[in-house]
């Protein structure tokens, strides 16, 4: 199809979904006027029945805990593909010594950057520590935590290098725990089932509203994400960070 | 009333900033434009009363999409030198 | 004072980003254009979960019983955010796959098969 | 164990198996991990079939959480398991076992991440099929997406499997934004996820937002089932990706999401849709016989003989969805046998070309010409799948067309499925056409003047390495089994019973939301297959002409003009076909306009 052909094909096809999709949510409630009531009985059983004041969080890793069980798999399998298809080169350099690399800065890092990175590594750390623990309490939680936690690998990269970044997160160690935080997960919900008869049932004692772990099933669960989340986007950085890298161009098949 | 004048803003600003992360067609400013669009989102979320959403487009939009932008982007560069 | 415009700005957002995918000239920006249609879907779902005047659901500063907008909803985008990011993910690193062998990113010039 | 733990056993325990895998993967011997896979894939085969006989005594629900409904309001996700939903599971576990038992000789080294992906997909399969909430759906959608663009790109040395992924990647996540945009809509206006419960609470009227949103869903859905025109990604990408996956693909992938469409109307839409079935029918019958032929047109004559496979998916995909818009009970019993005979053939089939490249290292039938002589296992399997895809008695396929056609003629369409045996004759006639050319040399050569077209190179273990029984047993085996299925007594009237139930909407409904016991599957009466022999016998006679035309017409006075006139017919729908992801896009975005459009325009 010539350029042109797409551009008005798209343009007409577009305007036309435009309209139809306006037509659907002319529809819909007014805006502002949830009309429940599946969110109205979670807001109000939840609480008591959970333990647990964060409802996001209930309905993540409990009421609707198989969605994010996917969705962990999801994230797990795309960093499997995203190896896969990266590791390639990383093959061959495997066994050699980090050779130089340029990478986004090719001027040298001055010391301020570098403290300038060590005081936000700092300061992520605890803020993605403080939200990954505190699921139940505060908005945030494990998948929030994982992925600022995670940032830290971002930030070692700009402020000390790849070859920094690459040294303190080894790649193989890194993968395990990722592959034990996905795992786990499924576990949970096997021994749950073996417990309880219904998979992924609480089936810890729950503790006082407001306490930390206090939250059954719901607080390991939100480990597991923690762990899993954080040491995939870790590795996806690893691999995408590797990258930057200079190496020659692959010769072409053609 | 404050409420809906922020949400207004905040959701005329998503049509604005994603019609422009479209319009730019060259990868480099396309990618900070799109970093800005995962700003605004945020606050979008934040102005839906939807903390926990917020933070994790904060994550993801302005740092782990752009990230792996970036390294391909910093990775053809290379391979064109 | 918002009302069906705010719905309109997602399907306004869905539409625009199929438009930037199928008129782009670079698997990146295609990527990108991905990402924006999906948002209308994040964008869209909070919106019709929302309700004027509530709380977030989070009663650990309001009591239970307070008007709050709906859980489920942020659950919903969360689970969806997660799977945008490592789909974008997974697809950048096809294209950067791509170009190390082709050195182009223009989808006219890559074709697997034709006819 | 109750069979209600099966349901949640059946998906799960293939996920921790996968990360088991990743997480011992660099430390253990290849093998280990393969066995691990092909137990795990015969443990879910045993308990999907399980659940599926126990859900013949009454539908199914487990609440994950132990999270029963409150006054009618599910507060948690349901896996709601019909005896058809656990067939197919039954079928996608069985599909993928035979998949990765072919994977193991199939390959000299594979890494950890093939076991370990290919358990996620069969996870999100069977988890597709099961679930009873729409979200779910989504996450399992998804799911299997990420973990089939990853295995698609598998062979990464190869920049157009790369491109195939990349392709089926972007098409396959549009359409499930569209799935979650008609989720957003339906949620808006319901409150409710359950599908049962949505369908409680849409009512039995229709207006634009549920017609449309129904729409969005269906459509969606439908870019994983190949419909025309979302279908271009699929011929890329089963061109290129592993053949052990197309396998799979191929098989059942594809009808999952059709399979995904017809839970979604019957569970869902059924009631508010159900004052416009005649509208539904018509648009959907046009798009389906529109694909119908498209796949048949451009499997005729295809050179690579993966994508011409792929291309007889596509047009197998379009007999489906004409199967399932004749909206009754017989149709889904009719699209369930077929979706099992035709993907035992083509699973059968895709196996043989597999072994093609791996032992003459290409797939070009021009560069095979006459090379297959001594495959006689390979020509037998290759012609008895052509012949099943044509819909030959005895074959699940033949079974399945008589299905159909009882059922079509049930809603007035006598003459649907007469236009449908063509296109089934015509893939047939496809594959029996390359299969004379590679093994005869039959046919006449390729023109000088045409371009050798650049194809992959092989996948593995290419050379001399005897005779690959493995690989031989499993492609047999699996075409024998689709023979088999056509012969088993009963299997037609126990398919009636399931589309039976799998269609009641207030059934499901009751068990669902108000939890009242199920009750076993009645088995209506099928009528003899007898009377659609001739039917089949045509097809199957069909597809021998076609192939004979194909071969020989050139040696005919004037056949080779003939042939020439048609090839330049078929011009403009190779075009099209030209592997621009973008145009994809477009084509993607003008079919939703035309089916939202169509059904908005006619529902009022």
């Amino acid at each position: 199809m010539s350029s042109r052909a797409r551009t008005a094909m798209i343009l007409v096809s577009g305007a036309v979904m435009l309209v139809l999709i306006l037509f659907a949510v002319a529809g819909l409630p007014p805006f502002g006027h949830y009309p429940g009531p599946y969110g109205d009985v979670l807001n109000t059983v939840a609480p008591h029945e959970r333990q647990i004041p964060n409802i996001v969080t209930a309905v993540n890793f409990d009421y609707r805990g198989v969605d994010t069980l996917g969705e962990e798999y999801i994230l797990f399998a795309a960093v499997a593909g995203i190896a896969l298809v990266l590791r390639q080169d990383r093959k061959r350099t495997k066994d050699e010594p980090l050779a130089p690399s340029r990478t986004l800065h090719t001027t040298a890092r001055t010391d301020a950057v570098s403290a300038f990175a060590a005081l936000a590594i700092a300061v992520t750390i605890a803020f993605g520590a403080y939200l990954g623990i505190h699921a139940s309490q505060t908005p945030g939680g494990g998948f929030q935590g994982g992925t600022i936690l995670s940032g830290v690998g971002v930030l070692i990269f700009f402020g000390l290098g790849y070859r920094a970044f690459a040294k303190l997160t080894r790649k193989e160690p890194l993968e395990t725990v990722e592959a034990i935080g996905a795992g786990a997960y499924a576990v949970i919900g096997l021994a749950t089932l073996v417990a309880t008869g219904a998979f992924l049932k609480n089936a810890l004692p729950l503790g006082g509203e407001g306490q930390l772990f206090s939250t059954g099933t719901i607080g390991v669960i939100n480990l597991c994400v923690l762990v899993e989340v954080c040491a995939g986007f870790l590795l996806l950085y690893l691999d995408f960070a590797h990258q930057t890298r200079v190496e020659e161009p692959e010769p072409s098949q053609e | 009333m404050t409420e809906q004048v922020v949400q207004g803003i905040a959701l005329a600003m998503t049509a604005v900033v994603a019609t422009v992360v479209v319009l730019a067609r060259e990868p480099k400013r396309q990618i900070f434009c799109f970093m800005l669009y995962g700003l605004v989102l945020t606050l979008l979320f934040a102005a839906l009363q939807a903390p926990d959403v917020a933070l994790s487009e904060l994550a993801v939009g302005s740092i782990a999409i752009p990230f792996a932008v970036l390294a391909t982007l910093v990775r053809i560069e290379n391979g064109r030198r | 004072m918002i009302g069906f415009l705010a719905f309109a700005v997602a399907a306004w957002v869905f539409v625009v980003g199929l438009y930037g995918m199928a008129t782009s000239r670079n698997l990146i920006h295609l990527i990108l254009c991905l990402s924006v249609t999906q948002s209308s879907t994040y964008v869209l779902i909070l919106e019709v979960g929302y309700r004027l005047g509530a709380t977030a659901p989070v009663f650990s500063d309001v009591l239970p019983g307070v008007r709050a907008v709906d859980p489920v909803v942020d659950a919903l985008t969360l689970t969806d955010i997660v799977v945008g990011a490592t789909a974008t993910a997974l697809l950048l690193a096809f294209a950067l796959r791509v170009h190390k062998k082709r050195q182009t990113l223009d989808p006219e010039a890559l074709r697997p098969m034709q006819g | 164990m109750t069979p209600e733990t099966l349901a949640p056993l059946a998906f799960a325990v293939p996920l921790a198996v996968a990360a088991l895998c990743a997480a011992i993967g660099p430390f253990v011997p290849r093998r280990v991990l393969d066995a691990l896979a092909i137990a795990t894939g015969l443990f879910c085969t045993v308990a999907c079939a399980l659940l599926a006989q126990a859900a013949t005594r009454g539908t199914i629900v487990h609440w994950f959480g132990g999270w029963t409904p409150r006054h009618g309001i599910a507060l948690g996700i349901a896996f709601t398991v019909d005896p058809a939903g656990g067939a197919l599971a039954a079928f996608a576990a069985f599909l993928s076992t035979a998949a990765l038992l072919f994977a193991w000789t199939y390959y000299d080294e594979s890494g950890p991440p093939f076991p370990v992906l290919m358990l996620t997909f069969m996870s999100a399969l069977i988890g597709f099929f099961l679930t009873g909430d729409l979200f779910n759906m989504f996450v399992f959608f998804e799911l299997m997406g990420v973990a089939a663009y990853a295995l698609t790109a598998y062979r990464t040395e190869d920049e157009s499997a790369v491109l195939g992924a990349f392709a089926f990647g972007v098409l396959n996540s549009v359409g499930a934004f569209l799935v979650l945009l008609g989720i957003a809509l339906v949620y808006g206006r319901t409150g409710a996820l359950n599908m049962a419960q949505i369908s409680h609470a849409l009512g039995t009227h229709a207006d634009a937002l549920i017609v449309l949103a129904f729409a969005f869903v269906a459509a969606g859905l439908l870019v994983k089932a190949a419909l025309a025109p979302f279908h271009f990604w699929l011929a890329d990408a089963h061109a290129v990706a592993p053949t052990p996956l197309c396998v799979l693909f191929s098989g059942i992938m594809v009808q999952a999401g059709l399979y995904a469409v017809a839970r979604v109307y019957w569970s869902v839409f059924s009631g508010a849709l159900g004052g416009h079935e005649q509208t539904l029918r018509t648009v959907l019958i046009v798009f389906g016989l529109v694909t119908a032929f498209t796949g048949a047109f451009m499997c005729f004559g295809q050179r690579h003989f993966k994508r011409l496979l792929a291309f007889s998916t596509i047009a197998h995909t379009g007999i489906l969805v004409c199967a399932f818009a004749l909206l009754s009970a017989h149709g889904v019993a009719g699209m369930i046998v077929y979706v099992l005979g035709h993907g035992l053939t083509k699973g059968g089939l895709f196996m043989c070309s597999g072994i093609l490249l791996n032992r003459l290292g290409t797939v070009d039938v021009e560069q095979l010409r006459g090379k297959l002589s001594g495959e006689w296992v390979g020509i037998v399997a290759i012609a008895l799948g052509a012949l099943a895809l044509a819909g030959m008695p005895p074959f699940g396929t033949f079974l399945g067309s008589s299905l159909i056609e009882h059922a079509a003629e049930d809603v007035g369409l006598g003459w649907l499925p007469w236009v449908l045996l063509i296109a089934a004759a015509l893939t047939g006639g496809s594959v029996l056409n390359a299969l004379g050319r590679m093994a005869f040399g039959w046919g006449p050569p390729p023109d000088p003047e045409a371009k050798t077209p650049q194809f992959e190179s092989p996948e593995a273990n290419q050379g001399d390495k005897g005779f690959p029984l493995m690989m031989y047993a499993c492609a047999a085996f699996l075409i024998v089994c689709a023979c088999a299925i056509g012969l088993i007594p009963r299997a037609a009237s126990a398919a009636l019973g399931a589309g039976e139930r799998f269609v009641d909407r207030a059934g499901q409904l009751a068990i669902v939301l108000k939890e009242t016991p199920g009750a076993p599957l009645a088995l209506p009466p099928a009528e003899p297959i007898t009377s659609s022999l001739a039917s089949g016998l045509l097809a199957a006679v069909l597809a021998v002409a076609f192939a004979a035309l194909a071969l020989f017409a050139h040696r005919l006075p004037s056949g080779a003009d003939a042939t020439k006139v048609l090839e330049t017919m078929l011009k403009p729908l190779r075009r099209i076909h030209d592997g621009v992801v973008t145009d994809y896009v477009a084509w993607l975005a003008a079919g939703t306009a035309a089916l939202g459009t169509a059904l908005a325009a006619w529902m009022r």
